[in-house]
């Protein structure tokens, strides 16, 4: 289902405790102009899934963090976060895949040059 | 000095020189008798290990891979050496051949049959064991000179196992000397004539064993030189020349630690038709091979379940030791 | 007073390149830090240049441990995409080769596991012996012996060779008696279950937390396999049966992958069986041009080492977007939270329980 | 398998940079050789060059060391069915130190190449490295993506090269025979 970035957190929340406890993974998807992230979230004890999309703008891509409520979710928003440029708000922003980048680049973007040198992607 | 057989006296020299020219000449003996051991326990060491794991082992250099110690031997003194940037140059380099020397010095001063000595001290077995258990102390001191981190952790690792395997294995040394009612190396083999002390107390021969294994630093109590943890342990900075030495002084341990076993439990050099030397090789030969079989199927123990078996197991079972053989033969 | 030590990222047990910063205090683990990305080379971004099939290579060098289980996962992502239906033998044929796959991942983690334990190469050379002879006859499928590329379209690129049933129940039952015996091995010595026993903990409503998944997941007693939650392939008509342990221990975990080497025997046995007649072949790799009958497809399959999710984004020619949620990722991002305060020696034992390949953690 | 065309002179002049590359790293580590070691070194090869050139040969220890896919062949190499230690190639340590072979067995990203550099720098003369497989070779199928070097050969030098992806343990074998040749003197074409 699609909601706004502003609910996500609280959504999430409540959907947890409504029985979606497990977090399947984040990702993202870019559409060129507009950035989708995708939440799995799966209730282990009905057997059920559902997905919670929320759209982007790629100028000012930025979701909030949701670890509060999913610690496993730690790696999945570093992973997107890094991999698509999008900002995970209220959470340390150390990198994990891409360890020596300084972000400018988000490889995953469709506008990603490949032959831009390595020297100016990383510190 | 009881040689039975006196170079300098075939020599015609007498006094003082005739006495050092002995002591040395007998030295170069057994040095020889060592790095002959040595040799073949390596080379048995590769092909045991590697039957039991479904492999060949060496076989292309020389018949039967015999050689292949000697090509990994020439090889590794002749690569290069290297120091680390942060280490303490005297006691890392000092550690392993100091090391190397008390593990020779003990073989030296075991007698190897009745007139194959070079001494036979009255407290000769209380000797080797104080001696002994200086080995991991210098262990501790080189993993800490090396200045890495992993060898660092693998000497804190050799005092603590001193502290669990050490109080066991002087119990049960306590009462074979108490059975023996000797502290001379031959007074406990001529105490065995009848039965050996393996007969006697086979508890006290399990604890034994096993509290020398864990002496020997040799698997399943191999945690200061874990490789699948400490990349290496102590020997991580260890150059290739060095490294031989290494290779060596674990062997030579190993020939210590047989040869200690055979004399305390299986009657040293007593055994029929053969000479009393061959027995004795024989014997801890034998030993050996258990060892490198034990290494071959066992797991690495954990540094506090070491402690806890140390404790709760090794020494309960060397005093329960202790008590029956006094019940039994030593009142 | 703590020791920062810095393992990897070249060290014996880091299962290739994984760089570990732990703090020590004495013999205590005080936190684990995994760094990844070592190996990173950029998969996602390589499959959405290439043709749907050209991306075969890339999807079975993911995890090289079990390539076959990848490239099937992405090949049904893709026939699901694309609306192709799977021919009723390949059905059969696939899972045949999914669960030999499973038996040699899983005897490949046994012999490393041992490894990680300390045991001299033994249990490592008899388990290495053993994977050899899965792989072999895996190979009489395809002509490759790790990377078959052997998957496509509706079907696959060979049918069965001809005798393979027979050797592969006779592969089955020495296999079977040699996981006995690799059992009788480790169970009976009691240092190996000291090392593992109670190391490690995980209980269900952690394991839940961290997302681990997989045998890890259900060594802590949550009961969720692909396989029996959403079956695909044959598993549903060959009755499979999940293994669920609660204990939650690095022992409880090599339970519970021992158990599934047996019943994937099991399995291959009742599916040579059922082997249905006709033809398993798939499309050729050059396919006429198709209608995307499914713009998003969510393709999900257990993999030796856990749950892997496909998240394909379809273009008629290429994937727009592959997104690949791999098990290791998961187990591993778990592992500082499990590893925290243990002992030096247990680190190792958790990492290797874990079973991570770094292949498809680093993508 | 298939290894690249041998040229003498490219080679001494690669054995060259080698020695120099190792002064050079030996200098900055602030190391000197051990005079005794040395002394007896020197000494053997004096006397019985042939004798040290045959134990090299024949004492090849490969360095514990795995990338990726590839890493699961070398694996392979050293178990039960290849069995190494028939020729005396089995000794994996973990510590570069006492190794002589460096198997580079996988993709090598921008990142990790400091690494195996390193690695290599503290490994001790004489060492040998071997290619194995594509993605070592030229960078494999990885070719074009960011963050790949196309080929060790770029950072290190490379004595055997191993086509393959990945080769099997087999051609590994045959690649150590290769090297054993260049060490004993006796070079192919």
């Amino acid at each position: 289902m699609k909601i706004e970035r502003v609910d996500l957190a609280a959504r999430l929340n409540e959907m947890r405790k409504q029985g979606y406890t497990y977090l399947v993974g984040i990702t993202a998807v870019d559409y060129v102009n507009h950035l989708e992230i995708i939440y799995f979230v799966r209730d282990l004890a009905k057997n059920t899934e559902d997905s919670i999309n929320v759209d982007l703008d790629p100028s000012d891509a930025w979701v909030p963090t949701i670890t509060p409520h999913f610690k496993s979710a730690d790696w999945y928003e570093r992973e997107v976060g890094e991999m698509f440029g999008i900002e995970i708000r209220g959470r340390r922003t150390d990198r994990l895949l891409l360890e020596k980048w300084n972000g400018k680049a988000a490889p995953l973007r469709k506008n990603f040059n490949w032959n831009e040198p390595y020297e100016t992607m990383i510190d | 000095m009881g040689f039975g057989y006196s170079f300098a006296g075939a020599m015609l020299l007498n006094g003082v020189v005739g006495e050092v020219f002995d002591t040395v000449a007998y030295a170069m003996m057994v040095l020889a008798l060592v790095i002959a051991y040595d040799y073949l326990l390596s080379w048995v060491e590769r092909k045991v290990v590697a039957r039991i794991q479904g492999r060949y082992g060496p076989e292309q250099v020389g018949k039967y891979g015999i050689l292949q110690n000697l090509a990994d031997f020439i090889k590794l003194i002749s690569k290069e050496h290297s120091l680390p940037k942060n280490a303490d140059k005297a006691l890392f380099l000092l550690g392993i051949p100091i090391m190397l020397a008390i593990a020779l010095f003990l073989i030296f001063i075991l007698p190897f049959s009745p007139s194959l000595s070079s001494s036979d001290m009255s407290m000769g077995m209380l000797f080797v064991f104080v001696v002994l258990s200086f080995m991991p102390l210098i262990v501790f001191v080189n993993g800490f000179a090396s200045g890495n981190k992993f060898a660092a952790i693998s000497a804190q690792r050799s005092v603590v196992m001193l502290v669990s395997y050490e109080l066991p294995l002087l119990v049960v040394l306590a009462t074979v000397c108490a059975a023996a009612g000797s502290y001379s190396i031959s007074g406990i083999v001529n105490a065995q004539a009848n039965s050996w002390f393996m007969m006697l107390m086979p508890i006290g021969f399990a604890v034994f064993f096993v509290a020398m294994l864990s002496e020997l630093g040799r698997s399943p109590f191999d945690m200061s030189e874990s490789d699948s943890e400490l990349i290496a342990g102590w020997l991580t900075d260890v150059s290739a020349p060095y490294y031989t030495l290494v290779l060596f002084l674990d062997y030579t341990r190993t020939f210590l630690g047989s040869l200690l076993i055979a004399i305390l439990f299986l009657g040293g050099w007593q055994g029929q038709f053969l000479p009393p030397i061959v027995w004795l090789l024989l014997k801890s030969f034998a030993v050996s091979v258990l060892m490198i079989m034990v290494r071959a199927t066992s797991v690495r123990m954990r540094m506090e379940g070491l402690i806890r078996f140390g404790w709760l197991w090794l020494l309960p079972l060397s005093l329960l030791n202790l008590i029956i053989s006094y019940l039994l033969f030593i009142r | 007073m703590s020791t920062r030590i810095n393992i990897g990222p070249v060290h014996p047990s880091t299962h290739g390149v994984l760089r570990l910063l732990v703090d020590i205090d004495g013999d205590r683990v005080e936190s684990v830090e995994p760094h990844v990305g070592l190996l990173h080379r950029g998969v996602e971004k390589l499959v959405e240049n290439r043709a749907y099939m050209q991306n075969m290579p890339y999807m079975e060098k993911l995890d090289y441990v079990a390539p076959l289980s990848y490239a099937e996962a992405y090949v049904s992502a893709v026939e699901h995409a694309l609306g192709i239906e799977v021919k009723a033998r390949a059905v059969y044929v696939r899972t045949v080769l999914l669960e030999l796959q499973r038996i040699a991942s899983h005897l490949l983690w046994l012999g490393v596991m041992a490894n990680d334990l300390g045991q001299f190469y033994t249990v490592f050379m008899w388990a290495f012996r053993d994977r050899d002879k899965v792989l072999r006859l895996m190979e009489e499928t395809s002509g490759a012996r790790m990377f078959h590329v052997s998957m496509r379209l509706g079907g696959l690129q060979h049918d069965l060779p001809k005798g393979f049933e027979d050797r592969c129940h006779e592969l089955l039952t020495y296999l079977e008696k040699q996981v006995d015996k690799y059992r009788n091995f480790l169970e009976k010595n009691s240092v190996f279950v000291e090392r593992m026993q109670g190391v490690g903990l995980l209980d269900k409503e952690r394991a839940i937390a961290l997302g681990v998944t997989g045998p890890v997941l259900r060594a802590s007693g949550v009961n969720y396999d692909v396989r029996s939650n959403n079956p695909y392939y044959a598993y549903d008509a060959l009755g499979f049966e999940p293994q669920v342990r609660s204990g939650g221990d690095c022992l409880t975990r090599y339970d519970v992958r021992m158990m599934e080497i047996e019943e994937s025997i099991r399995i291959v046995r009742e599916a040579l069986n059922a082997l249905p007649e006709g033809s398993a072949l798939g499309m050729p790799i050059r396919f006429a041009l198709q209608a995307v009958q499914e713009r998003v497809s969510v393709v999900k399959r257990e993999m030796p080492r856990g749950e892997c999710m496909m998240y394909l984004v379809a273009d008629p020619q290429q994937p727009y977007r592959l997104h690949v949620r791999s098990p290791s990722f998961a187990n591993l991002s778990a592992l500082s939270e499990i590893a925290k305060g243990c002992k030096t020696a247990d680190l190792f034992a958790i990492l290797g329980s874990l079973d991570i390949v770094m292949g498809e953690v680093d993508r | 398998m298939d290894t690249r065309t041998y040229d003498r002179r490219k080679t001494l002049n690669s054995e060259k940079e080698m020695s120099l590359l190792s002064e050079n790293s030996l200098s900055m580590q602030g190391t000197k050789p051990n005079a005794i070691f040395a002394t007896l070194s020197d000494a053997a090869k004096m006397i019985s060059k042939g004798v040290v050139r045959w134990s090299r040969k024949n004492s090849l220890w490969p360095l514990q060391f795995g990338l990726s896919c590839c890493a699961i062949e070398l694996m392979d190499f050293g178990s039960a069915r290849i069995d190494a230690e028939r020729k005396g190639y089995l000794f994996f340590r973990g510590t570069p130190r006492q190794s002589d072979v460096m198997v580079v067995a996988g993709w090598i990203t921008k990142s990790m190449a400091p690494e195996i550099k390193r690695l290599y720098e503290q490994m001790l003369e004489p060492r040998y490295v071997i290619a194995f497989g594509e993605c070592a070779l030229c960078g494999g199928p990885w070719w074009e993506s960011y963050n790949i070097i196309k080929g060790v050969d770029q950072i290190l030098p490379v004595d055997v090269y191993v086509a393959g992806c990945p080769p099997k343990p087999e051609n590994l074998v045959s690649a150590f025979m290769k090297l054993q040749k260049k060490i004993g003197g006796g070079v192919e074409d």
